[in-house]
Protein backbone atom coordinates (compact mmCIF):
# COMPACT_ATOMS: atom_id res chain seq x y z
CA UNK A 1 0.00 0.00 0.00
CA UNK A 2 2.72 2.27 -0.63
CA UNK A 3 1.86 5.63 -2.35
CA UNK A 4 3.25 9.05 -3.39
CA UNK A 5 0.63 12.32 -2.96
CA UNK A 6 0.76 16.19 -3.85
CA UNK A 7 -1.98 16.59 -1.45
CA UNK A 8 -1.44 16.49 2.86
CA UNK A 9 -0.98 13.18 4.17
CA UNK A 10 -3.79 12.24 6.34
CA UNK A 11 -2.27 10.42 9.53
CA UNK A 12 -5.48 8.49 10.50
CA UNK A 13 -6.20 6.82 7.37
CA UNK A 14 -2.56 5.63 6.93
CA UNK A 15 -3.78 4.25 10.76
CA UNK A 16 -6.92 3.09 9.11
CA UNK A 17 -5.24 1.03 5.79
CA UNK A 18 -2.44 -0.60 8.61
CA UNK A 19 -5.63 -1.55 11.42
CA UNK A 20 -7.15 -5.07 11.33
CA UNK A 21 -8.80 -6.96 13.83
CA UNK A 22 -5.69 -9.45 14.55
CA UNK A 23 -3.12 -6.30 15.19
CA UNK A 24 -2.66 -5.43 18.57
CA UNK A 25 0.17 -2.71 17.94
CA UNK A 26 0.08 0.49 15.35
CA UNK A 27 3.09 2.00 15.19
CA UNK A 28 3.36 5.29 12.76
CA UNK A 29 6.53 7.33 12.33
CA UNK A 30 5.89 11.07 10.71
CA UNK A 31 8.96 12.67 9.03
CA UNK A 32 8.12 15.98 9.72
CA UNK A 33 10.01 19.62 7.93
CA UNK A 34 12.26 21.08 10.48
CA UNK A 35 12.53 25.23 10.82
CA UNK A 36 16.40 24.59 11.25
CA UNK A 37 18.79 22.06 9.97
CA UNK A 38 22.23 22.40 11.51
CA UNK A 39 21.58 26.06 11.99
CA UNK A 40 20.24 27.02 8.58
CA UNK A 41 16.84 28.56 8.63
CA UNK A 42 14.58 26.69 6.37
CA UNK A 43 11.72 28.49 4.87
CA UNK A 44 9.84 25.49 2.91
CA UNK A 45 11.03 22.34 1.04
CA UNK A 46 9.57 20.90 -2.40
CA UNK A 47 9.99 17.24 -3.09
CA UNK A 48 10.66 15.36 -5.90
CA UNK A 49 10.89 11.41 -7.31
CA UNK A 50 11.40 9.05 -10.17
CA UNK A 51 7.97 8.28 -9.66
CA UNK A 52 7.51 4.77 -11.37
CA UNK A 53 10.92 3.45 -9.52
CA UNK A 54 9.91 5.24 -5.99
CA UNK A 55 6.46 3.58 -6.26
CA UNK A 56 7.89 0.21 -7.06
CA UNK A 57 11.12 0.57 -4.72
CA UNK A 58 8.35 1.49 -1.72
CA UNK A 59 6.37 -1.69 -2.60
CA UNK A 60 9.10 -3.85 -2.42
CA UNK A 61 10.28 -2.42 1.15
CA UNK A 62 6.53 -3.71 2.26
CA UNK A 63 6.87 -6.76 1.17
CA UNK A 64 10.19 -7.30 2.31
CA UNK A 65 9.32 -5.70 6.23
CA UNK A 66 6.36 -8.66 5.59
CA UNK A 67 9.10 -10.97 5.66
CA UNK A 68 11.38 -10.35 7.88
CA UNK A 69 9.05 -9.26 10.78
CA UNK A 70 5.52 -10.96 11.95
CA UNK A 71 3.51 -7.74 11.11
CA UNK A 72 -0.19 -8.09 10.06
CA UNK A 73 -0.06 -4.58 7.41
CA UNK A 74 2.18 -2.39 6.62
CA UNK A 75 2.26 1.01 4.17
CA UNK A 76 4.45 4.45 2.94
CA UNK A 77 3.48 7.64 1.43
CA UNK A 78 5.74 9.88 0.66
CA UNK A 79 4.80 13.70 -0.13
CA UNK A 80 5.79 15.30 -3.62
CA UNK A 81 6.02 19.12 -4.56
CA UNK A 82 6.25 22.15 -1.84
CA UNK A 83 5.66 21.65 1.72
CA UNK A 84 5.82 24.57 4.56
CA UNK A 85 7.45 23.87 7.46
CA UNK A 86 5.71 21.03 9.99
CA UNK A 87 4.49 19.32 6.88
CA UNK A 88 5.00 15.72 7.11
CA UNK A 89 6.77 14.93 3.81
CA UNK A 90 6.31 11.06 5.09
CA UNK A 91 4.32 8.50 7.29
CA UNK A 92 4.94 5.35 7.29
CA UNK A 93 2.62 2.60 9.43
CA UNK A 94 2.86 -0.88 10.71
CA UNK A 95 0.59 -3.14 12.59
CA UNK A 96 1.22 -6.16 14.39
CA UNK A 97 -0.50 -8.72 17.01
CA UNK A 98 2.68 -7.58 20.00
CA UNK A 99 4.13 -4.66 19.71
CA UNK A 100 7.74 -5.37 18.99
CA UNK A 101 7.34 -5.89 15.75
CA UNK A 102 5.86 -3.08 14.28
CA UNK A 103 8.33 -0.76 15.99
CA UNK A 104 11.12 -2.55 14.26
CA UNK A 105 9.28 -2.75 10.95
CA UNK A 106 8.22 1.05 10.67
CA UNK A 107 12.13 1.84 11.87
CA UNK A 108 13.19 0.23 9.33
CA UNK A 109 11.24 1.19 6.33
CA UNK A 110 11.83 4.50 6.73
CA UNK A 111 16.24 4.11 7.62
CA UNK A 112 15.41 2.21 4.23
CA UNK A 113 13.60 4.54 2.09
CA UNK A 114 15.88 7.03 3.42
CA UNK A 115 18.43 4.99 1.80
CA UNK A 116 16.93 3.43 -1.39
CA UNK A 117 13.80 5.22 -2.35
CA UNK A 118 14.67 7.61 -5.50
CA UNK A 119 13.26 10.89 -4.36
CA UNK A 120 15.09 14.27 -3.87
CA UNK A 121 14.12 16.94 -1.41
CA UNK A 122 15.34 20.60 -2.29
CA UNK A 123 15.81 23.51 0.58
CA UNK A 124 14.32 26.82 0.05
CA UNK A 125 16.55 28.69 2.68
CA UNK A 126 15.28 31.67 4.33
CA UNK A 127 17.78 33.66 2.40
CA UNK A 128 16.04 33.26 -0.61
CA UNK A 129 18.47 30.67 -2.07
CA UNK A 130 17.81 27.03 -2.86
CA UNK A 131 19.81 23.46 -2.50
CA UNK A 132 18.60 20.11 -4.15
CA UNK A 133 20.00 18.12 -0.82
CA UNK A 134 22.76 14.91 -2.36
CA UNK A 135 23.87 13.33 0.78
CA UNK A 136 27.56 12.99 0.20
CA UNK A 137 27.98 15.23 -2.92
CA UNK A 138 30.65 17.24 -2.81
CA UNK A 139 29.52 20.79 -1.24
CA UNK A 140 31.06 24.25 -1.72
CA UNK A 141 29.88 25.09 -4.94
CA UNK A 142 27.86 22.11 -5.71
CA UNK A 143 25.02 21.78 -7.68
CA UNK B 1 23.05 3.48 -30.13
CA UNK B 2 21.49 6.00 -28.84
CA UNK B 3 19.54 5.94 -25.32
CA UNK B 4 17.45 7.61 -23.49
CA UNK B 5 18.44 8.98 -19.76
CA UNK B 6 16.07 11.09 -17.11
CA UNK B 7 17.31 13.41 -14.90
CA UNK B 8 16.38 14.43 -11.37
CA UNK B 9 17.32 17.39 -9.30
CA UNK B 10 21.04 19.13 -9.40
CA UNK B 11 21.66 16.92 -11.94
CA UNK B 12 18.79 17.63 -14.24
CA UNK B 13 18.92 21.28 -13.51
CA UNK B 14 22.39 21.18 -14.31
CA UNK B 15 21.93 19.59 -17.89
CA UNK B 16 18.62 21.72 -17.96
CA UNK B 17 16.50 19.07 -19.04
CA UNK B 18 14.61 15.99 -17.56
CA UNK B 19 15.61 14.10 -20.16
CA UNK B 20 18.55 14.07 -22.31
CA UNK B 21 20.04 11.25 -25.43
CA UNK B 22 23.25 10.25 -25.31
CA UNK B 23 25.39 8.42 -28.18
CA UNK B 24 26.95 4.90 -27.04
CA UNK B 25 28.64 1.68 -28.76
CA UNK B 26 25.61 -1.22 -29.04
CA UNK B 27 27.87 -3.15 -25.97
CA UNK B 28 27.14 -0.46 -23.86
CA UNK B 29 27.03 -1.11 -19.93
CA UNK B 30 26.51 2.03 -17.27
CA UNK B 31 30.08 2.96 -17.07
CA UNK B 32 29.89 3.64 -20.78
CA UNK B 33 26.65 5.70 -20.56
CA UNK B 34 27.79 7.64 -17.14
CA UNK B 35 31.17 8.67 -19.27
CA UNK B 36 28.94 9.88 -21.94
CA UNK B 37 27.18 11.73 -19.71
CA UNK B 38 29.65 13.42 -17.99
CA UNK B 39 31.45 14.06 -21.81
CA UNK B 40 28.36 16.01 -22.40
CA UNK B 41 27.90 17.95 -18.81
CA UNK B 42 31.85 18.28 -17.80
CA UNK B 43 30.56 20.50 -14.67
CA UNK B 44 29.01 16.88 -13.60
CA UNK B 45 32.82 15.36 -13.20
CA UNK B 46 33.42 15.88 -9.41
CA UNK B 47 29.56 13.85 -8.85
CA UNK B 48 30.32 11.02 -11.29
CA UNK B 49 31.58 8.77 -8.51
CA UNK B 50 28.11 9.66 -6.96
CA UNK B 51 25.92 9.11 -9.06
CA UNK B 52 23.85 5.92 -9.56
CA UNK B 53 21.71 4.55 -12.79
CA UNK B 54 18.80 2.95 -12.72
CA UNK B 55 17.71 0.62 -15.49
CA UNK B 56 13.84 -0.16 -16.14
CA UNK B 57 13.37 0.82 -12.76
CA UNK B 58 16.22 -1.41 -10.79
CA UNK B 59 19.38 0.15 -9.44
CA UNK B 60 22.39 -0.84 -11.43
CA UNK B 61 26.28 -1.78 -11.67
CA UNK B 62 28.49 -0.13 -13.66
CA UNK B 63 28.81 -3.33 -15.49
CA UNK B 64 24.77 -3.24 -16.65
CA UNK B 65 25.17 -3.38 -20.05
CA UNK B 66 21.89 -1.44 -21.50
CA UNK B 67 19.77 -1.32 -24.77
CA UNK B 68 18.30 1.65 -26.65
CA UNK B 69 14.97 1.05 -25.66
CA UNK B 70 15.53 0.25 -22.02
CA UNK B 71 14.28 2.63 -19.86
CA UNK B 72 17.32 4.05 -18.00
CA UNK B 73 17.80 6.85 -15.38
CA UNK B 74 20.35 8.60 -13.29
CA UNK B 75 20.01 8.72 -9.31
CA UNK B 76 21.80 11.24 -7.75
CA UNK B 77 22.39 10.89 -3.78
CA UNK B 78 18.77 10.31 -2.54
CA UNK B 79 17.17 12.61 0.12
CA UNK B 80 13.46 11.75 0.58
CA UNK B 81 12.08 10.55 3.86
CA UNK C 1 0.19 15.97 28.54
CA UNK C 2 -0.81 12.51 30.11
CA UNK C 3 -4.42 11.93 30.07
CA UNK C 4 -7.09 9.29 31.11
CA UNK C 5 -10.34 9.15 28.28
CA UNK C 6 -13.43 7.42 28.52
CA UNK C 7 -13.77 8.63 25.18
CA UNK C 8 -12.73 7.71 21.68
CA UNK C 9 -9.05 8.19 21.68
CA UNK C 10 -7.93 10.70 18.44
CA UNK C 11 -5.15 9.91 17.10
CA UNK C 12 -4.34 12.70 15.30
CA UNK C 13 -5.27 15.38 18.52
CA UNK C 14 -1.65 13.02 20.27
CA UNK C 15 0.25 13.91 17.31
CA UNK C 16 -0.71 17.88 17.15
CA UNK C 17 0.27 17.50 20.98
CA UNK C 18 4.16 16.78 20.18
CA UNK C 19 4.38 18.48 17.10
CA UNK C 20 6.56 21.51 17.47
CA UNK C 21 8.76 23.48 14.54
CA UNK C 22 12.52 21.82 15.69
CA UNK C 23 10.35 18.02 15.70
CA UNK C 24 11.67 16.39 12.41
CA UNK C 25 10.34 13.09 13.50
CA UNK C 26 7.22 12.18 15.51
CA UNK C 27 6.31 8.36 16.45
CA UNK C 28 3.07 7.10 17.04
CA UNK C 29 2.19 3.81 19.45
CA UNK C 30 -1.27 3.17 19.34
CA UNK C 31 -2.41 -0.54 21.43
CA UNK C 32 -5.75 -2.26 19.77
CA UNK C 33 -8.08 -4.62 21.36
CA UNK C 34 -7.33 -7.54 19.39
CA UNK C 35 -9.98 -10.18 18.63
CA UNK C 36 -8.04 -13.35 19.60
CA UNK C 37 -6.13 -13.15 22.44
CA UNK C 38 -4.10 -17.08 23.21
CA UNK C 39 -6.54 -18.83 20.69
CA UNK C 40 -9.51 -17.15 22.54
CA UNK C 41 -12.60 -14.92 21.00
CA UNK C 42 -12.68 -11.50 22.98
CA UNK C 43 -15.71 -9.99 22.57
CA UNK C 44 -15.06 -6.69 24.52
CA UNK C 45 -12.69 -5.18 27.05
CA UNK C 46 -13.40 -2.87 30.53
CA UNK C 47 -10.09 -0.76 31.79
CA UNK C 48 -10.21 0.51 34.69
CA UNK C 49 -7.64 2.53 36.78
CA UNK C 50 -6.68 4.13 39.88
CA UNK C 51 -6.74 6.98 38.42
CA UNK C 52 -5.36 9.88 40.07
CA UNK C 53 -2.36 7.53 40.87
CA UNK C 54 -1.96 6.55 36.87
CA UNK C 55 -1.96 9.98 36.08
CA UNK C 56 0.85 11.39 38.50
CA UNK C 57 2.45 7.69 37.08
CA UNK C 58 2.18 8.28 33.34
CA UNK C 59 3.24 11.83 33.87
CA UNK C 60 6.60 10.57 35.98
CA UNK C 61 6.94 8.14 33.06
CA UNK C 62 6.97 11.54 30.43
CA UNK C 63 9.24 13.34 32.72
CA UNK C 64 11.64 10.34 32.39
CA UNK C 65 11.67 9.59 29.09
CA UNK C 66 12.65 13.65 28.41
CA UNK C 67 15.81 13.17 30.49
CA UNK C 68 16.48 9.80 28.93
CA UNK C 69 16.13 11.13 25.32
CA UNK C 70 16.58 14.14 23.15
CA UNK C 71 12.83 14.41 22.52
CA UNK C 72 11.04 17.58 22.01
CA UNK C 73 7.62 16.66 23.25
CA UNK C 74 5.62 13.32 24.46
CA UNK C 75 2.48 12.02 25.54
CA UNK C 76 0.48 9.38 26.64
CA UNK C 77 -3.02 9.19 26.87
CA UNK C 78 -5.67 5.83 28.75
CA UNK C 79 -8.67 4.91 27.79
CA UNK C 80 -11.05 3.63 30.71
CA UNK C 81 -14.47 2.15 30.64
CA UNK C 82 -16.04 -0.19 28.17
CA UNK C 83 -14.04 -0.85 24.77
CA UNK C 84 -15.00 -3.09 21.46
CA UNK C 85 -12.70 -4.78 19.29
CA UNK C 86 -10.63 -2.56 17.64
CA UNK C 87 -10.18 0.10 19.88
CA UNK C 88 -7.49 1.66 21.01
CA UNK C 89 -6.94 1.33 24.46
CA UNK C 90 -3.61 3.40 24.90
CA UNK C 91 -1.56 5.63 22.47
CA UNK C 92 1.92 7.22 22.96
CA UNK C 93 3.71 9.86 20.62
CA UNK C 94 6.99 11.39 20.81
CA UNK C 95 8.60 13.83 18.96
CA UNK C 96 12.13 14.60 18.09
CA UNK C 97 14.51 16.48 16.15
CA UNK C 98 15.92 13.07 14.55
CA UNK C 99 14.10 9.59 14.04
CA UNK C 100 15.96 7.54 16.58
CA UNK C 101 14.68 9.12 20.12
CA UNK C 102 11.20 9.70 19.23
CA UNK C 103 11.02 5.45 18.08
CA UNK C 104 13.48 4.85 21.66
CA UNK C 105 10.90 7.19 23.91
CA UNK C 106 7.91 5.54 22.17
CA UNK C 107 8.41 2.29 22.68
CA UNK C 108 10.23 3.05 26.76
CA UNK C 109 6.76 4.05 27.60
CA UNK C 110 4.59 2.00 26.33
CA UNK C 111 7.24 -0.42 27.61
CA UNK C 112 7.33 1.04 31.06
CA UNK C 113 3.61 2.03 31.53
CA UNK C 114 2.27 -1.48 30.91
CA UNK C 115 4.42 -2.68 33.73
CA UNK C 116 4.32 0.06 36.20
CA UNK C 117 0.88 2.34 36.02
CA UNK C 118 -2.05 0.81 38.10
CA UNK C 119 -4.84 0.39 35.20
CA UNK C 120 -6.61 -3.12 35.12
CA UNK C 121 -8.39 -4.41 31.97
CA UNK C 122 -10.91 -7.21 31.92
CA UNK C 123 -11.95 -8.86 29.18
CA UNK C 124 -14.94 -10.16 28.38
CA UNK C 125 -15.32 -13.61 26.42
CA UNK C 126 -17.39 -14.49 23.46
CA UNK C 127 -18.53 -17.24 25.78
CA UNK C 128 -20.15 -14.48 28.08
CA UNK C 129 -17.31 -14.98 31.17
CA UNK C 130 -15.15 -12.29 31.99
CA UNK C 131 -12.00 -12.27 33.84
CA UNK C 132 -9.26 -9.79 35.51
CA UNK C 133 -6.30 -10.04 33.70
CA UNK C 134 -3.73 -9.98 36.12
CA UNK C 135 -0.14 -11.38 34.99
CA UNK C 136 1.13 -13.66 37.28
CA UNK C 137 -1.54 -14.50 39.37
CA UNK C 138 -2.38 -17.96 39.91
CA UNK C 139 -5.09 -18.98 37.50
CA UNK C 140 -7.42 -21.30 37.60
CA UNK C 141 -10.15 -20.73 39.86
CA UNK C 142 -8.36 -17.52 40.15
CA UNK C 143 -10.11 -14.15 40.86
CA UNK D 1 -6.12 2.61 64.45
CA UNK D 2 -7.92 1.81 61.41
CA UNK D 3 -6.84 2.62 57.94
CA UNK D 4 -8.68 2.68 54.70
CA UNK D 5 -7.42 0.59 51.58
CA UNK D 6 -8.72 0.93 48.34
CA UNK D 7 -8.93 -1.67 46.16
CA UNK D 8 -9.54 -2.18 42.66
CA UNK D 9 -10.12 -4.94 39.79
CA UNK D 10 -9.91 -9.18 40.54
CA UNK D 11 -9.67 -7.93 44.29
CA UNK D 12 -12.12 -5.18 44.45
CA UNK D 13 -14.42 -8.07 42.92
CA UNK D 14 -13.95 -10.38 45.77
CA UNK D 15 -14.28 -8.34 48.86
CA UNK D 16 -17.35 -6.33 47.16
CA UNK D 17 -16.12 -2.55 47.92
CA UNK D 18 -14.15 -0.47 46.37
CA UNK D 19 -12.89 0.44 49.80
CA UNK D 20 -12.26 -0.97 52.93
CA UNK D 21 -11.33 -0.23 56.59
CA UNK D 22 -9.04 -2.40 58.31
CA UNK D 23 -7.74 -2.24 62.04
CA UNK D 24 -3.80 -2.17 62.77
CA UNK D 25 -1.42 -1.66 64.88
CA UNK D 26 -0.54 2.08 65.40
CA UNK D 27 2.82 1.51 64.03
CA UNK D 28 1.85 -0.90 61.26
CA UNK D 29 3.63 -1.14 57.96
CA UNK D 30 2.20 -2.38 54.49
CA UNK D 31 2.72 -6.15 55.40
CA UNK D 32 1.04 -5.97 58.54
CA UNK D 33 -2.23 -3.93 55.94
CA UNK D 34 -1.48 -7.13 53.68
CA UNK D 35 -1.72 -9.60 56.50
CA UNK D 36 -5.03 -7.38 57.91
CA UNK D 37 -6.16 -7.71 54.22
CA UNK D 38 -5.67 -11.30 53.96
CA UNK D 39 -7.09 -11.94 57.57
CA UNK D 40 -10.57 -10.34 56.60
CA UNK D 41 -10.46 -11.90 53.01
CA UNK D 42 -8.79 -15.33 53.20
CA UNK D 43 -10.06 -16.32 49.22
CA UNK D 44 -7.01 -13.72 48.76
CA UNK D 45 -4.30 -15.70 50.79
CA UNK D 46 -3.23 -17.46 47.30
CA UNK D 47 -2.72 -14.09 45.64
CA UNK D 48 -1.03 -12.44 48.74
CA UNK D 49 2.69 -12.37 47.51
CA UNK D 50 1.36 -10.66 44.05
CA UNK D 51 -0.30 -7.78 45.62
CA UNK D 52 1.24 -4.38 45.80
CA UNK D 53 0.65 -1.42 47.64
CA UNK D 54 0.39 2.15 47.32
CA UNK D 55 0.77 4.83 50.23
CA UNK D 56 -0.38 8.02 48.91
CA UNK D 57 -0.16 7.73 45.38
CA UNK D 58 3.68 5.61 45.31
CA UNK D 59 4.46 2.25 45.07
CA UNK D 60 5.27 1.15 49.04
CA UNK D 61 7.44 -2.19 49.94
CA UNK D 62 6.28 -4.10 52.89
CA UNK D 63 8.25 -2.11 55.38
CA UNK D 64 6.92 1.20 54.58
CA UNK D 65 4.95 2.59 57.43
CA UNK D 66 1.68 3.70 57.34
CA UNK D 67 -0.86 6.45 58.98
CA UNK D 68 -4.44 6.38 59.73
CA UNK D 69 -5.02 9.65 57.31
CA UNK D 70 -2.32 8.19 54.69
CA UNK D 71 -4.35 7.09 50.84
CA UNK D 72 -3.50 3.22 51.07
CA UNK D 73 -4.23 1.38 47.95
CA UNK D 74 -3.80 -2.25 46.98
CA UNK D 75 -2.50 -2.96 43.51
CA UNK D 76 -2.85 -6.42 41.97
CA UNK D 77 -0.85 -6.97 39.11
CA UNK D 78 -1.48 -4.34 36.54
CA UNK D 79 -2.50 -4.90 32.68
CA UNK D 80 -3.08 -1.42 31.38
CA UNK D 81 -1.66 -0.20 28.08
Amino acid sequence: MASLTHETIDLQSLYDMVATPTAGAIVTFSGVTRELTQGRQTESLDYEAYAEMALAKLTELEQIAKERWPIEKCAVVHRLGHLEIGEASVVVAASSAHREAAFLAAKWLIDTLKEEAPIWKRENWSDGSTEWVHPGLPTGDAP
Amino acid sequence: MRVCVKLFAAVRDIAGDEKVELEVSSDADISAVRAALIGKWPQLEPYAQFLNFAVNQTYATAATRVAADDEIACIPPVSGG
